[in-house]
């Protein structure tokens, strides 16, 4: 491979060491200050949250749908509107951290607090702890492992989120560093700015993980029971319908009253026109055909992969020891830092897209799965060993029902991951149609129309996405709702 | 020689497209859709592969770099960008010039000149063609970027931002234009106000490899191109041309009229590598090198491989 | 055989104020798509201080009436009534005893028996002292500190007992609290529940399947057949405390109640003859 | 008193060759960051065919000697042979029901009893008819599509029981199987157990909290102290099938074995005397 792409590992140090002394550290330390910040807003709503539509189905069937539509929309195209709110000083950057990290804090913590086993909740009712009690005794420990898992995911879109922020008006921090020299085909300081993130990466991910084991030290019991339906019944059914109409609603009235920018929010008539202009004229469906296959194929492969793999290190601790620290680091390097390898190995093509998609999709599924298996109960654990079940009964009849709720998180964090990688991967790699590259062009010329239909199509895909998984993971997982 | 007939020409381009289909301006949309390098080649077997990159510099370095490119029409800064890093590519043919750079700032701001911009919010995307074609402008009249505010943002945030008035001013090009048309964004100044200082050229650059390897092919391919250029450099082609981009980048032809009102395509599309054009390369060499784009300039001399243009050039006088 | 009683019969508790009652209490499960009857038209008045034991085979329904009573689950026909209000959620007059332990596997012994005592209003020297006497009272001095998971099946049973005992509830619910204890232990155990029962002047409602342990501490006993799961016959127990196990009354309450349980309506019923007819 | 017979003394298994053999086994946990002596030097040989009970109170290390025989824990002192040779992971003889039930929730209570054919070769017909027959066996006929959670706690434990015995595996390890049934359901599993026991020709260790069940099942009875755990006394039950429960020396067994199970040395002492000074 050329030395440009992949530059020679001491190429790559003695670059390090030239940044080393003078701006490496101040830009790291920038970056550092800006994902604490990031850290820190969106665990904390990403948490309340979560809690919130965990503990409660009703809020879980009212917000969680739109939550997931909304952030299958690329930042991307929040941009004028954030700007719009916020200016483009800090507070910007901040906000499109959290929104990236808030995600799978949230999907993680929602899991984790609905699926606290109901036989302890039943005797914390009966013991009648007031709420922070409840909160502290039952709710945490409980969700804990799960939220950890969140968190080992956070911190890696953190860190590949900062390099969408840093590029919002700022001309410090590693991620600004790092488009800095890809823009300039300097790879070796992209390569010394993913040693540094990969490092870093790998010694806060440890961290967590030794947090994890210290404080998550007993025993997992068997999650039986789940009394809940998640669509609801009934006329409940309508009950997500009604988040998105009244933000509808509060759309219509602040363009009606001036509020905000017209050519920046446009009104919704406007753009359901254009979204059935577009439908009419085929551009909006064939785009919205590509990007679903890139979607869906990536997610097919990573997820796929994500699930192997992470069963494999659930299972078979050597391999965990052998590969964890790796995957981790691996983790941690910003999606869009591996385009130029990607299409290096894949080319140009559908191929290098499929990858990328993949490499998004692929995380959130081992480390859902991961935790999923070290979360299985021991005392299934030891009869299934009693019963000396062979690989493959272990694996359907204890291993994969057992972590299915896990793993049913993962996927969730997955379709959305599919669709922002499907939209990075028609951003930074040659273009072949698709509604990522018919947003970034409508806004070339701020078609904000255009832009919004995207909007709105990548969005009610979303949810149809959500839906559908949350229909096969209440068949998958039958036994909980029984 | 004895070197085997390569199955595909694979030629880069920029996609400066806001819709479904891809554009990349100037001579190489003419091409396409005259199918002139499909119809040179296809005697031979063959084929055109015309890719599109958006965000396109790094990536169409990076292409080059992995063998995946054989020809890149490239604007300055990523060209230079790429030789400078020691890709070995060849100056093969200037494609465009002096295009044309404005300054946008918001309605009703009062900005007019470079002058005024001092201590106001400018956004520029950095390490871009555009940072370095602003540093020129600035250059030309005696400021730095250390006199401004110069903020780090890509186009559609920038433009987002104009929008949103979160800053003054905007270095760009004609995508500047649809905003003013939408009454979003003035234009007090373009690069032509500044003597093409700030303005852009664009090459076409070939991988050293593929013109070693086919030196018939590439002086095919430059021959070819000539079709493309007297096409457009008829100035009677204008409205044509203009139609044509309009309708493969999406752009309304408004915007491209007002864009190329005052400029003669004749101008515009000279391909020759004179010596005005090199200069003009040379000085943003140093420009880049000395805002930190590159690590050293280099001289553009060297990196000029003008056999083939001035064979196609001098069959079409004979 | 004067001990036979039908369900409206008096006691000394007659006078006194009844504290909970079940009005003709229904409870439906849906299993595999059909119907499952768990509980028929349960009627049953319980009087303050008094103390219930409810025998009955397994499946026949029990535990689902603990979760009635204690408002863990509202989806019944008929009434519930204590303190003559309908039951409305969960109350703080209830304390129950699960049948399983369902210990928070992330707390200490201590911890677990601690949560018991959140409702009350304790200076900190009054928790530890209490949390004290209960873990000696459950013989489990030592493991103060040690997690469930360390504990013994029957350990990890007499930590939730402590844990539902030591808040002194008004009314007391206890599924089968005993069922994992050698005899010694639960000897030891069913005197410290009489004693703690009539210090504190406790209504209790104990599950149980030892019909010995039913004779010794209830006051009544209720049998239940099941499948749908229904009041077969309520005995009352007249004996005064400290009951004795050999003595005669004992033993024949003790085999009326065998005989109610076995005579017949019970589900499995191959072999169904032997246990009363071989005792003499 | 013939029937009391130290660990090494003879009965007709002398000439059978023992299947288990436990040597001086000990076995420690360490809780709060000391040591528990949970086991102490623990032996005792197990012939084909015999089936042992094992009593002693809560805590004092019977679950832990079944997960050792099964292979769950390597970690202990002394040896422990099945067959003459060292246990060397999960091998096949042993199937063992735990104290809790440990049936995988998303599995049915059908499925559930599958899992304990999966190492039979057999016919998928005779698999269905098999596991009808445990089934039926176990009287949870119309339950087998339920879910464990629809279960009631003795019906959960009555699946675990038919996992357990489904496939007769030639040792069987049960501990406290019968805790959570009622006396009926109890005698008539009691009675199959017997059956399948001498049917099948099974090995047995039964580790159960009723005396009159450890009589009822046992060849031999290992009373065992607690803290640390130990063996106290082996006695040997020579008395033929069908046993009755009324008969003398059964009687006379079961009061032996109270007796050396309340004697002494036992945890809980503040009110040690009283079960077997009653009965006279
Ligand atoms: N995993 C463990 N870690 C630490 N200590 C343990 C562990 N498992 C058991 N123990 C301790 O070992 C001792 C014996 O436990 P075991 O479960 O064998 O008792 P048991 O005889 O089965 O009692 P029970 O009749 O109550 O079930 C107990 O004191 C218990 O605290
Ligand atoms: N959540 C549930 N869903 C469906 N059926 C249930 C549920 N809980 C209990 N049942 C059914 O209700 C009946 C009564 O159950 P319950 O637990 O009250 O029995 P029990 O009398 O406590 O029995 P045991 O002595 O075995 O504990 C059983 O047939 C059981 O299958
Ligand atoms: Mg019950
Ligand atoms: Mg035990």
């Amino acid at each position: 491979m050329s030395e440009q792409i992949l530059p020679a590992p001491t190429l790559v140090w003695q670059t390090l060491l030239e940044l080393g002394e003078d701006e490496l550290w101040w830009h790291l330390s920038i970056s550092l200050q800006r994902l604490a910040w990031g850290l820190l807003g969106g665990v904390i709503s990403g948490v309340l949250l979560g809690a919130l539509l965990g503990a409660n189905p009703r809020a879980e069937r009212l917000i969680y749908p739109t939550f997931a539509a909304l952030a299958q929309i690329p930042t991307l195209a929040w941009i004028p509107l954030f700007m719009l709110l916020l200016g483009i000083g800090e507070a910007l950057k901040l906000v499109v951290l959290i929104k990236a990290i808030i995600v799978p804090i949230t999907v993680h913590t929602l899991v984790g607090v609905r699926d606290i086993p109901p036989r302890l909740y039943e005797a914390a009712a009966v013991l009648r702890l007031p709420p922070y009690l409840r909160l502290w005794r039952l709710v945490i420990p409980a969700a804990l492992p799960s939220f950890m898992a969140g968190l080992r995911l956070a911190l890696a879109t953190g860190w590949s989120s900062l390099l969408a922020v840093e590029l919002l008006a700022s001309s410090e921090g590693l991620g600004y560093l790092m488009v800095w020299g890809r823009q300039l085909f300097m790879l070796d300081i992209v390569f010394v700015c993913i040693l540094v993130i990969g490092l870093l990466g790998v010694a806060l991910d440890r961290g967590i993980q030794f947090l994890d084991q210290r404080l998550v030290f007993w025993p997992h019991p068997a999650t039986a029971e789940f009394r809940r339906h998640a669509g609801g019944r009934g006329w409940q059914r309508l009950q997500p319908w009604l988040l998105p109409l009244g933000l509808l609603a509060l759309w219509q009235l602040s363009v009606q009253l001036h509020w905000v920018d017209a050519n920046i929010l446009v009104a919704p008539l406007d753009v359901l026109h254009t979204t059935w202009l577009g439908l009419l004229d085929g551009s909006l469906a064939d785009a919205m055909r590509r990007s679903l296959g890139r979607a869906l194929g990536g997610l097919l492969l990573g997820g796929g992969l994500g699930l192997l793999l992470g069963t494999l290190l659930g299972l078979c601790h050597p391999a965990e020891r052998l590969f964890g620290p790796t995957l981790s680091a691996l983790r941690q390097i910003a999606i869009f830092a591996w385009v130029p390898l990607l299409t290096a190995w894949f080319g140009l093509g559908e191929g290098a897209k499929l990858v990328f998609v993949s490499l998004a999709t692929f995380f959130p599924l081992l480390i859902a799965t991961q935790r999923g298996i070290a979360g299985l109960s021991p005392q299934l654990g030891e009869a299934a060993r009693v019963l000396r079940l062979n690989w493959r009964q272990h694996l359907l009849c204890l291993v994969l029902p057992g972590a299915a709720p896990a793993i049913f998180a993962g996927l969730r964090l997955a379709l959305i991951f599919a669709w922002l990688g499907t939209i990075g991967a028609e951003y930074f790699m040659p273009s072949d149609g698709g509604i990522g590259s018919l947003m970034i062009g409508a806004q070339q010329l701020f078609r904000m129309d255009q832009v919004m239909a995207g909007m709105l199509l990548i969005g009610l895909t979303g949810a149809l996405f959500n839906t559908l998984g949350q229909l096969i993971e209440a068949r998958a997982t039958r036994w909980r709702t029984a | 020689q004895a070197v085997e007939v390569p199955k595909e020409i694979r030629i880069a381009v920029p996609d400066l497209s806001a819709g479904s289909q891809h554009s990349g301006g100037g001579v190489v949309d003419v091409l396409r859709t005259q199918r002139i390098f499909e119809q040179e080649f296809a005697a031979d077997g063959i084929t055109t592969q015309w890719r599109f990159f958006k965000g396109a510099g790094p990536v169409i370095n990076e292409a080059f770099a992995n063998g995946q490119v054989d020809f890149a029409y490239l604007g300055d800064l990523a060209a230079i960008v790429g030789k400078a890093n020691g890709l070995d590519t060849r100056l093969l043919s200037a494609t465009a010039r002096d295009i044309k750079s404005y300054l946008g700032v918001v309605p009703g701001s009062g900005i007019k000149t470079l002058a005024d911009l001092k201590g106001k919010r400018v956004a520029v995307f950095q390490g871009t063609a555009h940072q370095l074609s602003f540093d020129a402008a600035l250059d030309s009249q005696g400021l730095k970027e250390r006199d401004l505010q110069v903020i780090n943002l890509d186009f559609n945030a920038a433009t987002a931002a104009l929008a949103a008035k979160q800053i003054d001013a905007t270095w760009g090009t004609s995508n500047l234009v649809a905003l003013q048309s939408r009454g979003l964004a003035e234009l007090p100044l373009s690069s032509n106000d500044l003597n093409g200082a700030g303005s852009i050229q664009q090459v076409l650059v070939g991988s050293g490899d593929f013109v070693d390897r086919h030196p018939q092919l590439t002086a095919r391919l430059l021959k070819a191109q000539q079709k493309a250029v007297q096409w457009l450099r008829d100035e009677g082609n204008k409205p044509a041309y203009v139609k044509l981009i309009a309708e493969l980048a999406s752009y309304p032809s408004t915007i491209l009229q007002t864009d190329l009102e005052n400029t003669s395509l004749h101008a515009l599309f000279a391909p020759q590598l004179d010596q005005a054009f090199l200069e003009r390369l040379q000085h943003k060499v140093h420009l880049a090198a000395r805002q930190r784009l590159i690590r050293k300039g280099f001289d553009v001399q060297g990196w000029v491989d003008d056999r083939f243009l001035k064979q196609a050039l001098g069959q079409q006088s004979q | 055989m004067n001990s036979l009683i039908s369900p409206d019969a008096s006691k000394p508790f007659v006078q006194l104020p009844s504290i909970v009652s079940f009005e003709h209490v229904s409870k439906r499960f849906t299993v595999e798509g059909g119907e499952l009857e768990a509980i028929r038209e349960f009627s049953l008045d319980i009087h303050e201080g008094e103390s219930i034991a409810i025998l009955g085979s397994s499946g026949c329904g029990k535990s689902t009436l603990l979760r009635l009573l204690v408002g863990l689950d509202r989806e019944f026909h008929g009434k519930i009534h204590v303190d003559g209000k309908p039951i409305d959620g969960i109350g703080g007059e209830c304390g129950i005893v699960f049948q399983e332990h369902r210990l928070f596997p992330w707390l200490s012994v201590e911890q677990n028996i601690e949560l018991g005592l959140v409702n009350e209003k304790l200076t900190q020297a009054e928790r530890l002292h209490r949390i004290d006497e209960f873990i000696q009272l459950v013989g489990l001095d030592g493991f103060q500190r040690a997690y469930p998971h360390q504990l013994s099946g029957g350990m990890a049973q007499r930590v939730a007992i402590a844990r539902g005992l030591v808040a002194s509830p008004r009314i007391l619910l206890l599924d089968e609290p005993f069922g994992a204890l050698d005899a010694l232990t639960r000897q030891q155990m069913q005197e410290e529940l009489l004693a703690i029962r009539t210090r504190a002047g406790i209504t209790s409602l104990l599950v149980t399947h030892d019909v010995e342990e039913a004779v010794l501490l209830a006051d009544r006993v209720v049998v239940m057949e099941p499948r749908p799961g229904r009041i077969k016959r309520i005995v009352t127990i007249d004996l005064a405390h400290p009951r004795k196990r050999n003595h005669q009354a004992f033993q024949r309450l003790r085999e009326e109640l065998l005989f109610e349980l076995t005579s017949d309506g019970h589900a499995i019923t191959h072999t169904a003859a032997a246990p009363v007819a071989d005792r003499q």
